[in-house]
């Protein structure tokens, strides 16, 4: 069983500025499950990329079961047996899941055989998914199904997970988990990329982990504390953010009733939300990708507007406000996606700066916008909140993932808001970053802010929150107080995650 | 006034002919479209391809080989904007007008020798049986042959985007060239053929006008049927079908609104004139467009 | 295996040489064209870019170059807002033609009355006529998602019919013998748009332009509204988040380049065409849209971009009457011109390497 | 000043539009082969109307023109214009009615041809139903109209015109259209006054239908459906007009020349055409070019019934219901000039 499917030898991989691999060497076993870890930029998409032929190496060789393994491209990959679940980008949203998936296979069978194939493998695996729907009507954990079922239906020797999790409820990770095992009994390997580490220690046998493109050690996940897999991959002492002491004060952000009609096809509509945060809180809102998370924060932030009682701030109704008019007002949202929504990649951070800043900043007078105070207040964020890159003139879309989080999140706060709401503050971070985001948003709770934090990852939530409800097919439930919730009750308040019912793993 | 004057089997007879040299090219441009690239060159490829299948019907007798000249034409204007599109990732927007005018200059220089000449000219196809209908025959099935042929390109393109593997491809790279090429599938090969795809195709409705309809060279002859052609696809959001009823529609109420002054409408001949062109827009406000292809109109670069 | 590399920010060093570039080539493959169809490259080239600016006749041909590139100029700089904020109006040759039926019709219905406020009274209705042609794909699009390139191209071939029966009606000369066309402007005092100063070739729509130039540039840079416009076009979901109304900025995109452009039919009509007559548009509208690519949406590269059009216009003009060179010729070397520019812009975006990199 | 004259063109349109331009280009070119060395040509083609007619001829008169054609209706101002800031070139306008010392006007009565063509089909004509696609509704072509109408309804009473306004001179599409219209609505002979080959080609397409060329010759499409044509004949008055420039004996004058002076040629009437129509229809270019018939000689009454011309009164060129000025359409035509 103990047999190496593929070895690397010393691959390296430069782009300019800036080597994504290094001289990296390790071997995956068949039947195993394989981690990589590494920081964001640590190279671990590159390595993938390049097993899968998407990225040629400069220096390096592998070998797939003892053969010299070069492909040239992915289809040459597929062949030999690698298959991929990509961290973005794979999905065609306009096509149906057959026509997904006949894409991702080398010789597709014709439709009607590909549906039958793909109901025998979801069953077989516990994955339903219905073959004939539109993939961008499906949420975030049917969609990475259907990325799987793609993968399996070729029967793979070797399967790469890059950040499959990021998305899913626990119950979702759950079934994945168990599919992953299953593979693996049956011999299939996996590589597995993630950056929530309790994840790997309860599913990965082995763990290589990479820094700055290098490897720089490996480790048995069981056996190993998260902490110190952090450790390994940051190369420092890591910080676990610090709860502080605060005092509640009166309710700031009232949601009295809040509905709206799912702003398009593919939306949520909310239903009949209320909900009160007080100043100094922390108010954590779990909840399935889906189930009106972007609708909440559409509302919240003025993108969507309802009625003008529905949304009340400091006692004035706020409900028909626009976003700049709910900013002036104390109200700053940050929205889960950050390169496009949050932020416009192709400005500079000055320019995105002036983004959300221009009301609270005064960076602008009548109209004409005071670029050199904008500038100030941009690098006033890179160097509050330690944003790696070479300037303010730098465009958003040339930071990495975390570091843009970091410049989005660093810009709302440092504009002071009273009431301040996350989507997702640390969605695909790694671990040093993610600490800091958020022992930045318990700092401004302390600093006497109401805070909203929505997220799907609830080790977040239980670590920041002091109160928790949460949101199921566009209803939120009752507020908890955080301290002592358990697993399972959490599980309970996210209304069993719709349509997991039927997830059920057909043991064999 | 006098519309028993008009005949409405006839006028589906003209509207045939009418919409194929603008269906021919709006095809084309569709696939364009669904693989993700935005081609406003459409009338300078239709001229280009008028120039050349004029020039290769003369000088070889057959309107065949001038039909397939006026192919070849069009596709090599068209890789001219794959190659600074697709390689030097050029804007699309930009480039396509360029094309026009590039391609209006070309035929001009090109057809110098050819003013006044008549083409060799197709007989009209009466299809066996099918033609001997009583009433419909003559009018649906007796036309010359390059109305089938856009007909059955119509109906190939339909069939190859909805069922074929390759088809399935090129929607996939029109719908999100990330994707397609992380899954390994050469975003710009397939491209590069569907624009020369399109390009034969307008090169084609092209050469209708210059072998069949008129049949001369005259510069500037395609007079504004490369915007119509365009207009049409996003008409049709993007689906082949309806690409049909378009161009029939636009055909028809051009020929339509003739017909009117013809039977002495009262209507005032400007406002008849106008009729095609607010007739599409009323029906697209009314018919809600479709969505269009993901990428459509944007650059692709393989290392983002 | 040659590859390219974005770069970070875009090379302002090949920012400015990649014009120079551009014309070298065009120089280079035009000459070649012109040597085959049996003209003197060296001095085809010359005639076409160095006489309008340099020959003995220049003093003629300078002014002519601001006469043709001011509407150019004009329509660019209005499109330039849209197309930057992902508004797609191609159809400024319509708004164009009504703005000058609506400027021309004030000024006709007040003949031969004479005031200082005919003129002004004239350029608003132009501006207000092509601005409202604007507005129908613009509300059409903000209250039924209909696409407005499409319904501006349409209404383009309406107002084509709209002036063709203008010119052979309502607006027809009384005193022209039955003949189609506007009295002429230009010889009513009150309503011409005369040159300000003689032989400069500087009219109204010549200040105007370079009055959009400074506008557009101080609101694109400066301004808040001209953030809002860059961030729609790069970001919309952004620019909804950072308090966009995405309906009135695509209102006010419509308005600012179907406003300039009736004002540049205006400027036109009261001016160097003098009139309202059948074939009164040249096609303005649609050049500008490649001038405003050319520009690549930047206001002093627009500026360029219109003056290097309409060079090519006239130089052209005079290589065809001094040299034979037929029209299809000129029209090839714009083409061709264009497609260097755009060609060699990949230069400012991105690094050319050569060597081995990502597979595909 | 150098012995050779040089002598402008400049045109609206393509001289391969394989029409209207590329007819004065013809008269260009037997300028040229009837002077050789002695002059020299210069064109400018599709120059718009307005400033850029106005630029090309001053760039024209400053490199040293003699003579300058301008060959549309639409240069007539800037002609003006530019004729003011150099007295000392002559100009010579198309189609247009303002005169100056150094511009004279010049056009054909192509009307001379109409009427040969309505006689030609008002007997060819079965169905009775006439097609005839118009351009634009201005004087010309209304005047064309009408003496077809006249001639066809004088050899035939129950005949009909059928008129569709194409609003354009050149569109092949939209022509050949028009055409198609005006056949599946019983036309069968078409008249065409707009330039290309379209309604020719459609003609054919149907079989029975005759056609007459119309500013060229349109001689392929002979001798059927094409049974005649009316021919731009620029090049006798381009070569007359240049030997008076070379002469020095120009003078300003306003010129309205038909068949007599033959520069509206009446192309070959082929054998599809009976022989006695054929015949009669040579009589009748005859009398006109000696002077013996006026196509629009009275009694005549205009459409809404009053009179225009008595019995026996020929129509004046200019005046209030002069030629020169027509708008309206005369008695028996059904429908409406459009305004
Ligand atoms: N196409 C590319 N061009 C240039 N540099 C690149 C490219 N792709 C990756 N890099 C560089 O390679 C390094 C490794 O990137 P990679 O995407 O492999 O990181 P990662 O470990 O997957 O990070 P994350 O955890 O954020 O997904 C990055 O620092 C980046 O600068
Ligand atoms: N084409 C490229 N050229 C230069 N640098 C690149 C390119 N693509 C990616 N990078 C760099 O790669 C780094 C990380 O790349 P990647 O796209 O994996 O980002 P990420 O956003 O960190 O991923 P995640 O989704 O995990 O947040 C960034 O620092 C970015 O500058
Ligand atoms: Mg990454
Ligand atoms: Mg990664």
């Amino acid at each position: 069983m103990s047999e190496i499917l593929l070895a690397l030898k010393g691959l390296t991989k430069a782009y300019p500025g800036v080597v994504a691999n290094s001289d990296v060497s390790f071997d995956i076993e068949r039947g195993e499950i394989h981690a990589l870890l590494g920081e964001n930029g640590a190279g671990k998409s590159t390595l993938v990329k390049t097993i899968y032929g998407l990225v040629k190496p400069d220096t390096g060789t592998m070998t797939l079961n003892g053969a010299a393994f070069t492909p040239a491209e992915p289809r040459a990959a597929r062949i030999a047996g690698v298959a991929m679940v990509f961290q973005h980008f794979s999905l065609f949203d306009a096509m149906n899941v057959a026509e997904n998936i006949a894409l991702g296979m080398e010789n597709p069978p014709p439709q009607r055989e590909i549906a039958t194939r793909v109901r025998e493998v979801s069953e077989k695996y516990g994955l339903p998914l219905d073959p004939s729907r539109i993939v961008g009507e499906l949420s975030a954990g049917e969609r990475q199904r259907v990325e799987i079922i793609r993968c399996l239906l070729q029967d793979p020797k070797l399967l790469i997970m890059d950040e499959p999790t990021s998305v899913l409820t626990p119950q979702e990770v759950d079934i994945l988990f168990e599919t992953l095992r299953k593979l693996s009994a049956e011999g299939t390997a996996i590589l597995y990329i993630s950056h929530k580490l309790e994840e790997i220690r309860s599913l990965c046998d082995r763990a290589t982990v990479l820094r700055l493109g290098a490897v720089v050690g490996d480790c048995i996940p069981r056996d190993t504390s998260a902490r110190d897999m952090a450790e390994l991959m940051v190369g420092a002492k890591l910080q676990v953010p610090t709860k502080a002491e605060r005092a509640v004060g009166r309710g700031v952000l009232v949601l009295n009733g809040l509905s709206a009609p799912a702003p398009h096809q593919f939306g949520t509509p909310l239903r009949d939300i209320n909900l009160r945060v007080r100043a100094g809180e922390v108010m954590g809102i779990g909840g399935v990708a889906g189930n009106g998370q972007d609708e909440l924060v559409a509302a919240l932030s003025g993108e969507m507007r309802t009625a003008n009682g529905m949304v009340m701030l400091d006692e004035q109704p706020i409900g028909k406000l626009g976003p700049n008019a709910r900013r002036k007002l104390g109200l700053s949202v940050a929205p889960e996606e950050r390169n496009g929504h949050a932020a416009a990649g192709d400005m500079s951070l000055v320019e995105n700066a002036v983004l959300t800043g221009a009301v609270r900043q005064g960076l602008t007078s009548r109209g004409f916008l005071r670029w050199g105070k904008a500038r100030a207040f941009a690098d006033q964020i890179i160097k509050d909140f330690d944003v790696r890159t070479p300037g303010a003139a730098n465009t958003a879309g040339a930071l990495s993932g975390g570091n843009l989080q970091k410049f989005v999140i660093g810009r709302e706060i440092l504009q002071a808001p009273d009431v301040l709401v996350v989507n997702q503050p640390t969605w695909g971070v790694d671990a040093a970053a993610a600490a800091a985001i958020r022992q930045a948003l318990l700092d401004l709770a302390a600093n006497g802010a109401a805070v909203i934090v929505i997220s799907q990852d609830l080790d977040e939530l239980m670590e920041i929150s002091d109160q928790f409800a949460a949101l199921n097919e566009g209803r939120l439930s009752e507020p908890r107080a955080a301290n002592g919730l358990t697993v399972d009750e959490i599980g309970l308040m996210l209304g069993g995650a719709h349509d997991m019912e039927v997830a059920h793993v057909a043991t064999s | 006034m006098d519309l028993s004057s008009i005949n409405p089997i006839l006028l589906l007879a003209s509207l045939m002919v009418a919409a194929t040299p603008i269906m021919l090219a709006a095809i084309g441009e569709l696939v364009v479209e669904r693989s993700g690239v935005l081609n406003l060159g459409v009338e300078g490829m239709m001229i280009t391809g008028a120039v050349c299948g004029f020039i290769v019907s003369v000088s070889t007798g057959s309107p065949w080989l001038g039909f397939i000249g006026a192919a070849i034409g069009g596709a090599m204007l068209a890789s001219l904007f794959g190659f600074l599109t697709q390689y030097l990732l050029s804007n699309q927007v930009a480039t396509g007008l360029a094309l026009t005018l590039f391609g209006l200059g070309l035929s001009a220089l090109m057809g110098q020798g050819y003013i006044g000449i008549k083409s060799p000219s197709f007989p009209d196809w009466h299809i066996p049986l099918l033609g001997d209908i009583p009433v419909i025959g003559p009018i649906v099935f007796q036309h010359d042959p390059m109305v089938y042929v856009g007909l059955l390109i119509v109906l190939a393109v339909w069939a190859f985007l909805k069922f074929s593997r390759a088809g399935l491809i090129l929607r996939a790279v029109g719908e999100n060239h990330d994707a397609a090429h992380a899954l390994g599938y050469k975003v710009k090969r397939v491209r590069m053929l569907a624009i020369m795809f399109g390009g034969a195709c307008a090169g084609l409705g092209g050469a209708y006008l210059s072998l069949v309809r008129v049949p001369q060279w005259t510069e500037g002859m395609t007079a504004g049927a490369g915007w119509i052609a365009l207009a049409i696809v996003v008409f049709a959001s993007w689906k082949p079908g309806r690409l049909l009823l378009g161009a029939y529609l636009f055909g028809g109420v051009t020929v339509l609104q003739l017909n009117l002054q013809a039977a002495g409408m009262a209507i005032p001949v400007e406002y008849l004139s106008m009729s095609p062109y607010l007739a599409t827009i009323v029906v697209l406000v009314i018919m809600r467009a479709g969505r269009a292809p993901g990428s459509l109109g944007r650059i692709f670069h393989a290392s983002r | 295996m040659i590859m390219l590399e974005k770069r970070p920010q875009p090379s302002q060093g090949w920012t400015l040489a990649t014009p120079i570039l551009a014309v070298l080539l065009t120089m280079l493959v035009g000459g070649a064209l012109f040597a085959a169809l049996g003209k003197d490259p060296l001095v085809t080239i010359r005639t076409i870019f160095y006489d309008p600016l340099f020959s003995e006749f220049a003093w003629y041909y300078r002014p002519q170059l601001l006469v043709k590139g001011a509407p150019l100029v004009l329509i660019a700089i209005g499109l330039s807002f849209g197309f930057r904020a992902g508004v797609w109006n191609i159809g400024a040759e319509g708004q164009y033609i009504i703005g000058a039926i609506c400027g021309a019709a004030v000024g006709l219905a007040m003949y031969p009355m004479e005031s200082v406020f005919i003129f002004p009274a004239m350029v608003i209705a132009g501006a207000l006529g092509g601005m409202l042609w604007a507005m129908i794909p613009g509300i059409l699009r903000v209250k039924f998602g209909t696409n407005e390139i499409l319904v501006s191209l349409m209404l383009v071939y309406v107002a084509e019919q709209l002036l063709a029966s203008m010119a052979l009606g309502t607006l027809r000369n009384p005193e022209g013998m039955g003949f189609p066309g506007s009295r002429n402007l230009s010889q009513y005092p009150s309503a011409a748009n005369l040159e300000l100063i003689s032989g400069s070739g500087m009219h109204w729509g010549v200040v105007a332009a370079f009055i959009a130039v400074i506008f557009a540039y101080i609101m694109l840079s400066r301004h808040i509204f001209g953030f809002q416009v860059r961030l729609s076009g790069l970001a919309p979901r952004a620019a909804a988040f950072s308090g966009v109304n995405p309906g009135r900025l695509i209102l006010l995109c419509m308005a600012i380049s179907g406003g300039l452009a009736g004002l540049a039919g205006l400027f036109e009509v009261a001016g160097p065409a003098g009139q309202i007559s059948i074939d009164f548009n040249v096609g303005y509208g649609f050049t500008a849209i490649i001038v405003a690519f050319l520009g690549r949406l930047h206001p002093v590269g627009i500026l360029l971009a219109g003056g290097l059009m309409a060079l090519t216009y006239i130089g052209g003009e005079i290589a065809q009457s001094k040299l034979g060179l037929p029209g299809g010729a000129i029209q090839l070397l714009q083409g061709m011109l264009l497609f260097f520019l755009l060609a060699v812009d990949v230069l400012t975006h991105y690094r050319v390497r050569f060597g081995q990199g990502e597979v595909a | 000043q150098d012995e050779t004259t040089k002598i402008g063109f400049i045109y609206v349109g393509p001289v391969g539009d394989g029409g209207w331009t590329y007819e004065h280009n013809q008269g260009r070119l037997a300028v040229e082969e009837h002077f050789g060395d002695a002059v020299e040509t210069v064109f400018v083609e599709s120059v718009p109307e307005g400033p850029d007619a106005e630029r090309v001829m001053t760039q024209m008169a400053l490199d040293g023109a003699d003579l300058i054609f301008s060959t549309s209706f639409g240069f007539m101002d800037p002609t003006i214009n530019v004729a003011g800031k150099f007295p000392d070139v002559k100009f010579e306008h198309a189609t247009g009615y303002k005169q100056a010392d150094n511009v004279s006007v010049y056009s054909a009565r192509f009307y001379e041809g109409r009427a040969v063509q309505g006689h030609i089909a008002g007997q060819m004509t079965e169905s009775n139903v006439i097609g005839y696609i118009a351009s634009f509704p201005i004087p010309e072509v209304i005047r064309g109209i009408n003496a077809a109408y006249l001639q066809a309804k004088a050899v035939n009473p129950d005949v009909e015109f059928k008129i569709v306004w194409a609003y354009t001179w050149f569109d092949p599409a939209k022509e050949a259209e028009a055409a198609t219209v005006l056949i599946e609505q019983g036309a069968d002979v078409i008249l065409q006054h707009t330039d290309s080959t379209a309604p020719q080609a459609a003609a054919q397409a149907a079989g029975n239908v005759a056609t007459f060329g119309q500013a060229s010759d349109m001689a392929e499409f002979g001798p059927y459906p094409r049974v005649s044509s009316i021919i731009d004949n620029w090049s006798p008055y381009y070569i007359a007009r240049t030997q008076a420039v070379i002469d020095g004996t120009w003078e300003s004058t306003s010129t309205w020349d038909g068949i007599a002076p033959g520069m509206v040629g009446i192309g070959d009437i082929t054998d599809a055409v009976p022989a006695e129509i054929k015949a009669s229809a040579e009589a009748m270019i005859e009398s006109i070019r000696s002077g013996d018939m006026h196509p629009f000689t009275g009694p005549i009454n205009k459409q809404d019934g009053s009179v225009w011309l008595a019995d026996g009164e020929t129509a004046s060129d200019y005046g209030d219901d002069g030629l020169a000025g027509m708008n309206f359409y005369v008695e028996g035509i059904v429908g409406d000039v459009p305004q």
